[in-house]
């Protein structure tokens, strides 16, 4: 803990003093049950706080029937939400963790088919990504949503919160008031800076009103929008900060970043750098004496260290950090570093899966979402210890490897190659998406701490796995490329799948032709690869644009920026032959060597 | 206060007939000092020395207004900080700045300080932050309690006051405006080179021999190195790169080195530009001794040694096949012109 | 036998020069008796002395040879003074003892030979081996020419029964029948016999009487406690320590007879350093015989003190091997540390490695200037209370240790050993923040001043809780706190963490379930082992985890070898010959264990980096014997 | 000779506890009394030049109350002779300048050959006692000395000053002199022994008073404040670009991470890797420049 001079340091955040720098940041979950907290959730925000984190923000609790985003939004409106608070932040409180709710109204980026209600905005204006004309908020709507937010603020306050954060980040309805973007009045509410900020001022001054002055209150600013047509910038969040400072209502500043304009800046993919929001925070808290949490991929404790010392930011939101490792901090306090399960940036399990409207998960982490069941404490050594054999040392191999002899069973892992890690080495070479390797060094580590007899180099078969006396055979033997996906006489040295293009096994030619069937990362990938060493690569797909898949993820934009591959729909890929693959319009020739 | 007296100094380090990096970093605290003192006033550098010094007129592209000059024989020798003392109070007790600005070096810390007690000013080091507030009293942010704490200082000093900021925490400045600065020659005026302490000799550093806690480059071995014979190929790498040679406790306790050459928590604390560990794990009470150097290589056949966490660059490789073969490429570079990597 | 007046007049002289020569030293035994207090202990002198336990014990061969020599010399001797009076035994009786003379005869005779050739052999170490040989051929001469008066007392008088004196039968065949032969073999086995006895206090045979007294008067005080300095303790808490050793230690160096067993134990020696336990005392032995006592017993310090230079000295690693095996309870490890504390005390002097250490022990409380406001910070998350809570609950307080509170990996130890605890519902509390180191690396490297004042400060808060019971998971903090504590007063039962967990084993309030499929070794820590006895515990913990197959190392128990890190030499410099730890750890691999356990941070730490530099494929695991309980533990 | 070795007493806050934010961060118990590090540097040079001079009285002279007396008397047990304190109104508040101005009065009666004090101390520092004692005093100073050597029967010091990047001066000066210690330059390896402690108990404090109603204090110190590091400057995307840019600028400035590069594979590549990275890193071109000037002076 000593190389830790900030990190675990408290901070005081208005009345409250937050015992180290670690925020369990907002961020949907979507495990609420009709509206309410539910006990997922309570199993959940808990495991973090079991982890070490200093606070918890939990996700946006919604202000008013007028918006909901999506069916699992929780709210905080109504007084019957105040028991399931009570029980939330009383497990919470059973550790050294404080809490803090984020109240938020979403705006225009909601939906009225679920709310069947209009949608407010400040102006008419559609989002990008719910894509439904806003209501223009009328003097009477804004004074009943300030109500509404003193109002659940009061519930908050209730339900043992020991404080609020009020979103004016990436999606939220103050923060369409402040973008000169969104924000087309021309009465009191638009126009000037100060106009924007009027509406701001107002939820503050009553969310204040309804807390009193010694509870911490503060705000999720956006540090700047990167709007394409004139949002808000970094400049005129500094201002705005500067000027909410001056009212001497708030207590600290988080941010965010983007809109949903460019959504993979809320949650940057594999492809972008770690931390990358610090400068921006940076510049705030330049202007700013309160804290200010700095976000976004911050996965490692070194890392955050490392920006608290540089004054770049007073507090460190971790979200997929904690996602994934819900015990980082205290694994971190207590110099286990090797330990912590480092965050990918994968997205599957924690923004896909939001996307798409399911509970939050994990890849790395099976016990995300559903901590009552798999959650720490829960593992327990079994009675009798049994030999387990398991075949195949990829991820699937390790982590059961990981998991039995945790329950002190006896594990003989077998493993063909020479070393372990199976196909996610093969997916670690692919361009840009190194960090998924993380999965496999993790695991190696936690392997090898453990009793587990590990045999490289060596291919079982029935009478080897049955020479060894197993109670259990567990095959993660992992999956093979497909052959022959489509009819056709083909094969190499013409024809080559992604696994012999990444390992090396075979070259291809300086022009190729990539048929990607799935728009994940192993096809865009491979693409960006061979693009990478000067092939020319044209990609079809039968998707209607490359790297379908990848949108959910966030991932598409920053991998389809760093492209050198033409691409181009095919609807659909008749057989091919040993040189030609003909497709709906005319055909290609496959070059010979 | 007339316009004259809100002149906000900043000196020049120079070497070689170059001005040094931190220096361009003062502009910009110079002119928001002056900014915030209500505008009056000139930026203006101030160069001591003998010999032409490069790009003084260029300073105007960060912001200096202007230049004084004093280029005098006696201030040939930069370990006079006597005379460079005196130089500089003249010219103060001349013209009568704000205040003066310094980027914390050795040298301008005793400059800084001789100065101070020449002009009877105050003499503020290590600042991190300097603020003026409505009425235009200085405030100043510095560490203290080696680091551990921060202290606020309030500058009421009627004199110009001389300020040394860390140099860490000046903004790398990249020139903005287009007027050149204007350089004024000035004079030194009646100082006299004797009485007190003259310098006889001025003995360079031996890079080998140099202590690790002052050299620009380290070298150090670890146990992965081995002993006696197997540890002349982390001297040879020394050589090759002007690098102090250091070792971890296993060496010293082999008496491979001496124990002033011990890097770690039972030996001393460095921070070099660069260092470069050769097998070394890194275990914490070796890194708690290194983790402050600016660039680190680390080269181990573990790919996972904690030492990596700590390097800018990592190599997996051995030592004694690795060490060899980078030794001769260096060695080349000096002995032989056309430097292979340097052509880009 | 004997005849005139002048032979009693010899024999008067000779016990006369005898006496003088011993002289100075009944005044060194009385300052033993009065200065110290020790009570004479017969009952163990008798069986000391009568069953040669001790002598035999650790070197059965040159133990028996000794045995031989005792009774052979002692029981002729008394028989032929008994022969001086005209006592009339019966024949049968008097044959017997005669054959068995002559039988003890022939085996001091072997003795002496065995004794002779060792002593010729060995030793190379010190100065003047030839010295020891003079009173051994003496001996031989004695037992020879014995025999020869016998043989020619038998052939002259002819009344041989064979039976009663073989030796003597068998020599009278050989020898001329003359009575001025007769007479000559007597008057010259008279003279080695009065000879002998003048010598007596002039060679190393004084430990007939020294080695006697120094058993007899035996310091009975705890051997793992160090007594305070000699001299007074001035009121400002320094010490006029202008005596080095007091009189009972002065007895133990006349009671050397130089026989080596301690440096054939001593891990400095065999590791090749410097420094040797026998020739420390026998230097300082000779520098004593050279300065003779004056009438107040105190000597001139400096001088002893330049018998033994300061790399020998600083080389000792305290682990008490010397101690445990010398047959006459000379302790030239306690000699060692007064040569010590007479540099530092007198002098200053201390290697320079090891002044920041004490300097962060005088500032901060700690071996590693990690500060007293640390103390606590490994206990982070897991709620043990400190005593200094209101309403805390506990029945013992666990003794935490700089090493416990700041070494990395016996922090992790610490946590185990705190879930082993809970696990058995013993109820306990730490001092936090005011703990102070415990002392013994000040006391132990000659800081006695700097103990005193560390221990004052933790007896203070020891008695501001009414501390009863410890329980202290490092051996040093252990036995300075149970043995040394005492001196200041302290009135609390210790425990060592091992001692506690077979308890608690014992009385099955822990389970280990978990199997730990490993063939395992103990390492002894001297500080449990060699110097508090804790030798089963181990045993007994590490045999109740499922799986573990215990083996033990060729040194084991007493004659553990030690890590290389105690008495403060884990913070200097390893300089000449091999790492202690590098020894050790060979063993270790010949022994071909997957693990090998200790209890004790130093050992922990002096293992694992001896094992490390042996670059092995698969090196052994070196664990602390907490750990493994915890991990065999059901949570 | 007379060597005066000015000892500053502080209160050193060695670590923090990062448990209590009502006291800054720093726990009462995170403190201790010390004597500056530099300071004891100073006493270190002091009896090593006794030494080689054969003869010398070392004063040991402090500034305000004895708030660590025992290390005080540590430094006497040492090998000081004699301790003077200069004693100042409690209430006053001293800055480097008035407290310079105390101390040079203070030496104004002592009349020493020498005067050492530390170059920076190791709560405040500020560096500047000892050349502003020169200043007052009329004196050369030299910064930072490793080493003394007397000539010239004791009248003239030759020392071995540090001159940064481990060059080093040879500076001679007459005495008297003030010289500057860097902490841990002239580390004193032994301890006191029972004689010298009994000799330092001994030893009267001399106090030296002072009217500081005529000295200025132009710096106060306003608060201690908890560690809020001042931001590093990185560069945030300008405004004045279009939002692509900025996000582009964004995604490749962020510059926190210490993820080094790896190299693995042929020994080959890795060294012209170490090459190439040594050669971005700035530094090569020492070494070609050396060589280059070989090159002038070998043809």
């Amino acid at each position: 803990m000593s190389e830790y001079r900030y990190l675990f340091s408290p901070l005081q955040i208005g009345s409250v003093v937050v015992p180290n720098r670690i925020n369990f940041a907002a961020h949907l979950t979507n495990l609420s049950e009709q509206h309410r907290i539910s006990d997922r959730h309570i199993h959940y925000y808990r495991e973090r706080a079991k982890g070490g984190c200093g606070l918890i923000t939990t996700e946006e609790l919604t202000v008013h029937p007028s918006d909901l985003a999506y069916a699992g939004l929780v709210d905080a409106f109504v007084p019957e939400v105040i028991p399931g608070f009570q029980r939330l932040t009383r497990a919470i409180h059973a550790y050294d963790t404080k809490i803090f709710a984020q109240l938020n109204h979403n705006g225009m980026q909601a939906d009225g088919k679920l709310s069947r209600l209009p949608v407010w905005g400040p102006s008419p204006g559609v989002d990008p990504l719910f894509r439904e004309m806003s209501k223009e908020m009328e003097r009477e709507d804004i004074e009943e949503c300030c109500e509404y937010f003193a109002l659940s603020a009061t519930h908050a306050v209730e339900g043992g919160f020991d404080g609020i954060e009020l979103q004016l980040g990436h999606s939220s309805l103050v923060r369409q008031f402040l973008s000169p973007a969104t924000n087309h009045r021309d009465d009191e509410y638009g126009g000037t800076f100060e106009k924007r900020l009027r509406f701001c001022l107002e939820v503050i001054a009553a969310v204040r009103g309804a807390v009193g002055e010694d509870f911490p209150v503060g705000i999720r600013l956006n540090a700047d929008e990167m709007h394409p047509h004139g949002g808000l910038t970094n400049v005129d969040a500094q201002r705005i900060a500067a000027r909410l400072e001056e009212t001497g209502q708030l207590d600290f500043f988080d941010l965010s970043l983007g809109t949903f304009h460019n959504l993979f800046l809320v949650e940057g993919s594999m492809h972008t750098p770690l931390a990358y929001t610090v400068p921006l925070a940076a510049a705030i808290r330049s202007v700013v004496s309160l804290p200010v949490y700095c976000s976004n991929r911050i996965n490692d404790p070194h890392l955050a260290e490392s920006i608290l010392e540089n004054g770049q930011g007073d507090m460190i939101n971790m979200v997929r950090a904690l996602i994934a490792d819900p015990e980082l901090p205290n694994k971190a306090w207590e110099g286990r570093e090797d330990d912590i399960r480092q965050c990918i940036a994968c997205n599957q399990g924690c923004i896909g899966r939001m996307g798409l409207g399911y509970t939050i998960g994990c890849m790395q982490t099976p016990a995300a979402g559903n901590e009552g069941r798999f959650g720490s404490g829960t593992l327990k050594a079994c009675e009798k210890p049994k030999k387990v054999v398991i075949v195949g040392a990829g991820p699937a191999g390790l982590e059961c490897a990981r998991v039995a002899a945790l329950r002190k069973h006896r594990v003989v892992l077998f493993e063909k190659d020479r070393e372990v890690g199976g196909q996610n080495l093969v997916a670690g070479l692919v361009a840009g998406r190194q960090e998924i390797r993380g999965v496999t060094r993790w695991l190696i580590g936690q392997v090898e701490k453990l009793d587990i007899d590990l045999r490289l180099e060596c291919e079982v078969d029935v009478d080897m796995v049955l020479a060894e006396r197993p109670d259990a055979v567990v095959v993660a033997t992992g999956s093979r490329p497909k052959t022959k996906p489509f009819a056709g006489e083909y094969g190499p040295p013409g024809v080559v799948n992604t696994w012999q293009v990444l390992t090396g096994e075979l070259d291809t030619g300086d022009r190729v032709l990539f048929i990607d069937l799935d728009g994940h990362h192993q096809g865009t990938g491979t693409a960006e690869f061979l693009a990478d060493r000067g092939k020319t690569v044209h990609v079809l797909t039968p998707a209607l644009f490359q790297g379908s898949a990848l949108g959910p993820l966030q991932d598409l934009y920053l991998a389809a920026s760093g492209w050198r591959a033409r691409g181009s729909p095919a609807p659909r890929i008749s057989p091919c032959s040993k040189s030609r693959v003909p497709l709906s319009r005319g055909s290609m020739s496959i070059p010979t060597r | 206060m007339d316009a004259g007296m809100k002149d906000i100094w900043l000196y020049v380090q120079h070497r070689d007939g170059a001005v040094e990096e931190p220096t361009y970093g003062l502009t910009a605290e110079a002119r928001r000092l002056r900014a915030s003192l209500g505008g009056g006033g000139l930026v203006t550098a101030v160069v001591l020395g003998n010999g032409p010094v490069a790009g003084l007129e260029e300073m105007g592209f960060h912001g200096a207004d202007r230049v004084l000059v004093v280029d005098d024989e006696r201030l040939a020798e930069r370990c006079r900080g006597d005379v460079f003392a005196r130089a500089l109070a003249g010219l103060a007790e001349r013209h009568g700045p704000a205040c003066v600005l310094m980027a914390q070096t050795a040298e301008t810390l005793d400059l800084g300080a001789r100065s101070a007690a020449l002009l009877e000013t105050a003499f503020i080091s290590r600042v991190m932050d300097l603020q003026v507030d409505e009425d235009g009293v200085l405030h100043a942010h510095r560490p203290v309690a080696n680091g551990y704490l921060f202290e606020r200082l309030r500058c009421t000093d009627p004199k110009a006051p001389i300020i040394a900021f860390l140099p860490a925490v000046l903004a790398e400045s990249v020139p903005e405006g287009e007027t050149r600065a204007e350089v004024l020659a000035e004079s030194m005026g009646a100082v006299s080179l004797d009485g007190g302490a003259r310098v006889l000799r001025v003995e360079e550093a031996d890079p080998g021999e140099l202590d690790i806690e002052e050299a620009d480059i380290v070298v150090c071995g670890g146990r992965g190195v081995g002993r006696d014979a197997d540890f002349d190929i982390i001297h040879r790498l020394a050589r090759a790169i002007d690098g102090s040679v250091a070792g971890t406790r296993p060496i010293i306790d082999w008496q491979t080195l001496p124990y002033e050459r011990q890097i770690g928590q039972t030996g001393k604390t460095v921070m070099p530009r660069l260092i470069v560990n050769c097998g070394i794990s890194g275990a914490n009470e070796y890194t708690a001794g290194m983790e402050k150097a600016q660039v680190n290589i680390a080269v181990n056949t573990d790919p996972r040694a904690r030492i990596f966490r700590f390097a800018d660059l990592g190599v997996v490789a051995d030592i004694h096949r690795l060490l060899p073969h980078l030794c001769e490429r260096l060695e080349a570079l000096r002995g032989h012109e056309p430097p292979a990597a340097g052509k880009d | 036998m004997l005849t005139t007046a002048l032979d009693y007049i010899l024999v008067l002289a000779a016990v006369i020069v005898m006496l003088a020569g011993f002289a100075r030293r009944p005044a060194r035994v009385r300052q033993v008796v009065e200065e110290s207090r020790r009570p004479a202990d017969f009952g163990y002198f008798l069986s000391y002395i009568l069953g040669h336990g001790r002598i035999v014990g650790g070197r059965p061969l040159a133990g028996i040879a000794h045995l031989a020599v005792f009774w052979g010399v002692g029981l002729p001797l008394v028989v032929i003074a008994f022969a001086q009076f005209p006592l009339v035994l019966p024949a049968g009786i008097a044959g017997l003892l005669s054959l068995v003379m002559d039988v003890l005869g022939l085996v001091v005779l072997a003795a002496g030979v065995y004794f002779l050739i060792r002593r010729l052999t060995s030793a190379p170490d010190l100065g003047a081996p030839r010295r020891v040989v003079v009173p051994l051929l003496l001996l031989l001469v004695i037992v020879l020419s014995g025999f020869v008066v016998e043989g020619a007392r038998l052939r002259l008088t002819a009344a041989g029964y064979a039976w009663q004196s073989p030796v003597g039968w068998c020599c009278s065949s050989v020898l001329p029948a003359s009575p001025l032969l007769m007479q000559a073999a007597l008057r010259f086995h008279f003279f080695a016999v009065l000879l002998f006895v003048v010598l007596l206090p002039f060679t190393f045979m004084r430990h007939l009487l020294a080695a006697s007294l120094n058993v007899l008067y035996r310091d009975r005080g705890h051997r793992g406690a160090l007594t305070p300095a000699a001299g007074v303790v001035t009121e400002n808490a320094l010490l006029a320590g202008d005596r080095l050793f007091d009189a009972g230690q002065l007895l133990e160096l006349d009671a050397c007879v130089a026989c080596g067993r301690c440096a054939e134990n001593c891990p400095a020696a065999l590791a090749g350093k410097v420094l040797n336990p026998r020739r420390v005392v026998q230097n300082l032995a000779r520098c004593l015989e050279a300065a003779p006592v004056p009438a107040g017993g105190n000597i001139d310090a400096s001088r002893l003190a330049d018998a033994v230079s300061a790399e020998e000295m600083w080389a000792c690693t305290g682990c008490m091997a010397c101690v445990e095996h010398c047959p006459v309870l000379v302790r030239p490890l306690v000699k060692v540390i007064g040569l010590r504390r007479h540099e530092v005390q007198m002098h200053g002097r201390m290697p320079a490695e090891a002044v920041p250490m004490i300097r962060n022990l005088e500032i901060y409380g700690d071996v590693d200037g990690r500060g007293c406001a640390h103390r606590g910070d490994w206990a982070h998350g897991l709620d043990v209370p400190h005593l200094s809570e209101r309403d805390v609950d506990a029945e013992m307080l666990l003794w935490v240790g700089c090493q416990g509170a700041f070494h990395p990996r016996y922090r992790e130890v610490l946590r185990e050993l705190v879930k082993i605890l809970r696990a058995g519902g013993v109820r306990f509390g730490i001092l936090g923040t005011e703990e102070r180191c415990c002392g013994d690396a000040a006391r132990r490297l000659g800081d006695e001043n700097l103990f005193l004042s560390l221990a004052r400060e933790n007896m203070d808060v020891f008695n501001k809780y009414g501390v009863r019971r410890i329980v202290a998971v490092c051996p040093h903090g252990y036995n300075t706190l149970k043995n040394e504590y005492r001196e200041l007063g302290a009135d609390f039962e210790v425990w060592h963490a091992v001692e506690c967990i077979a308890d608690l084993i014992r009385n099955r309030r822990v389970t280990l379930r978990y199997p730990l499929e490993k063939s395992l070794a103990i390492h002894d820590p001297c500080y449990l082992g060699r110097v508090n006895g804790i030798y089963e515990p181990l045993r007994t913990v590490v045999r109740a985890v499922p799986g573990v197959r215990l083996t033990e190392l060729p040194r084991n128990r007493e004659r553990a070898l030690c890590c290389g890190g105690g008495a403060g030499r884990m913070w200097l410099h390893e300089k000449p010959g091999q790492s202690i730890n590098q020894l050790r750890a060979r063993e270790i691999r010949e022994c071909g264990v997957e693990a090998v356990g200790a209890a004790c941070p130093f050992c922990l730490t002096m293992l694992e980096d001896g094992i490390g530099s042996l670059e092995l494929e698969s090196p052994p695991r070196v664990l602390d014997i907490v750990e493994i309980v915890a991990a065999s533990m059901a949570d | 000779m007379k060597i005066v070795v000015c000892i500053k007493q502080v209160l050193h806050t060695y670590a923090r506890t990062g448990m209590d934010l009502q006291d800054r961060y720093v726990a009462p118990e995170d403190r201790v009394r010390m004597i500056d590090p530099a300071s004891e540097s100073a006493l270190g040079l002091a009896l090593k030049i006794r030494e080689l001079a054969g003869e010398g009285n070392i004063c040991l002279l402090t500034l305000g109350p004895l708030t660590a007396g025992e290390e005080l008397r540590r430094c006497l047990a040492l090998g000081a002779d004699q301790l003077y304190q200069v004693d100042v109104d409690g209430g006053a508040e001293l800055d480097s300048r008035s407290k310079s101005v105390l101390l040079s009065r203070a030496l104004g009666h002592l009349d020493a050959d020498l005067i050492i004090c530390g170059r920076e101390s190791i709560d405040t520092a500020n560096g500047q006692i000892g050349p502003r004692l020169a200043g007052h005093l009329g004196l050369p100073c030299v910064a930072s000395v490793r080493d003394v050597r007397l000539v010239d029967g004791c009248r003239t010091a030759e020392v071995r000053a540090g001159a940064g990047r481990g060059r080093v001066a040879v500076v001679s000066c007459r005495l008297p002199v003030v010289l500057t210690v860097e902490a841990g330059s002239a580390a004193i390896e032994h301890i006191p022994s029972v004689d010298d402690w009994r000799r330092s108990r001994q030893v009267p404090v001399q106090r030296m008073f002072f009217d500081t109603a005529g000295i200025a204090t132009g710096v106060l110190r306003e608060e201690i404040i908890a560690p809020r590091p001042r931001p590093k400057i990185v560069p945030a995307p300008d405004c004045g670009l279009d939002a692509f840019a900025r996000i582009d600028l964004l995604l490749t400035g962020s510059n926190v991470e210490k993820k080094g590069e790896m190299l693995v594979g042929d020994i080959e590549r890795q060294v012209d890797g170490i090459i190439a990275f040594l050669d971005a890193h700035g530094f090569l071109e020492p070494l070609q420049s050396a060589a280059g000037r070989e090159g002038v002076s070998g043809g």
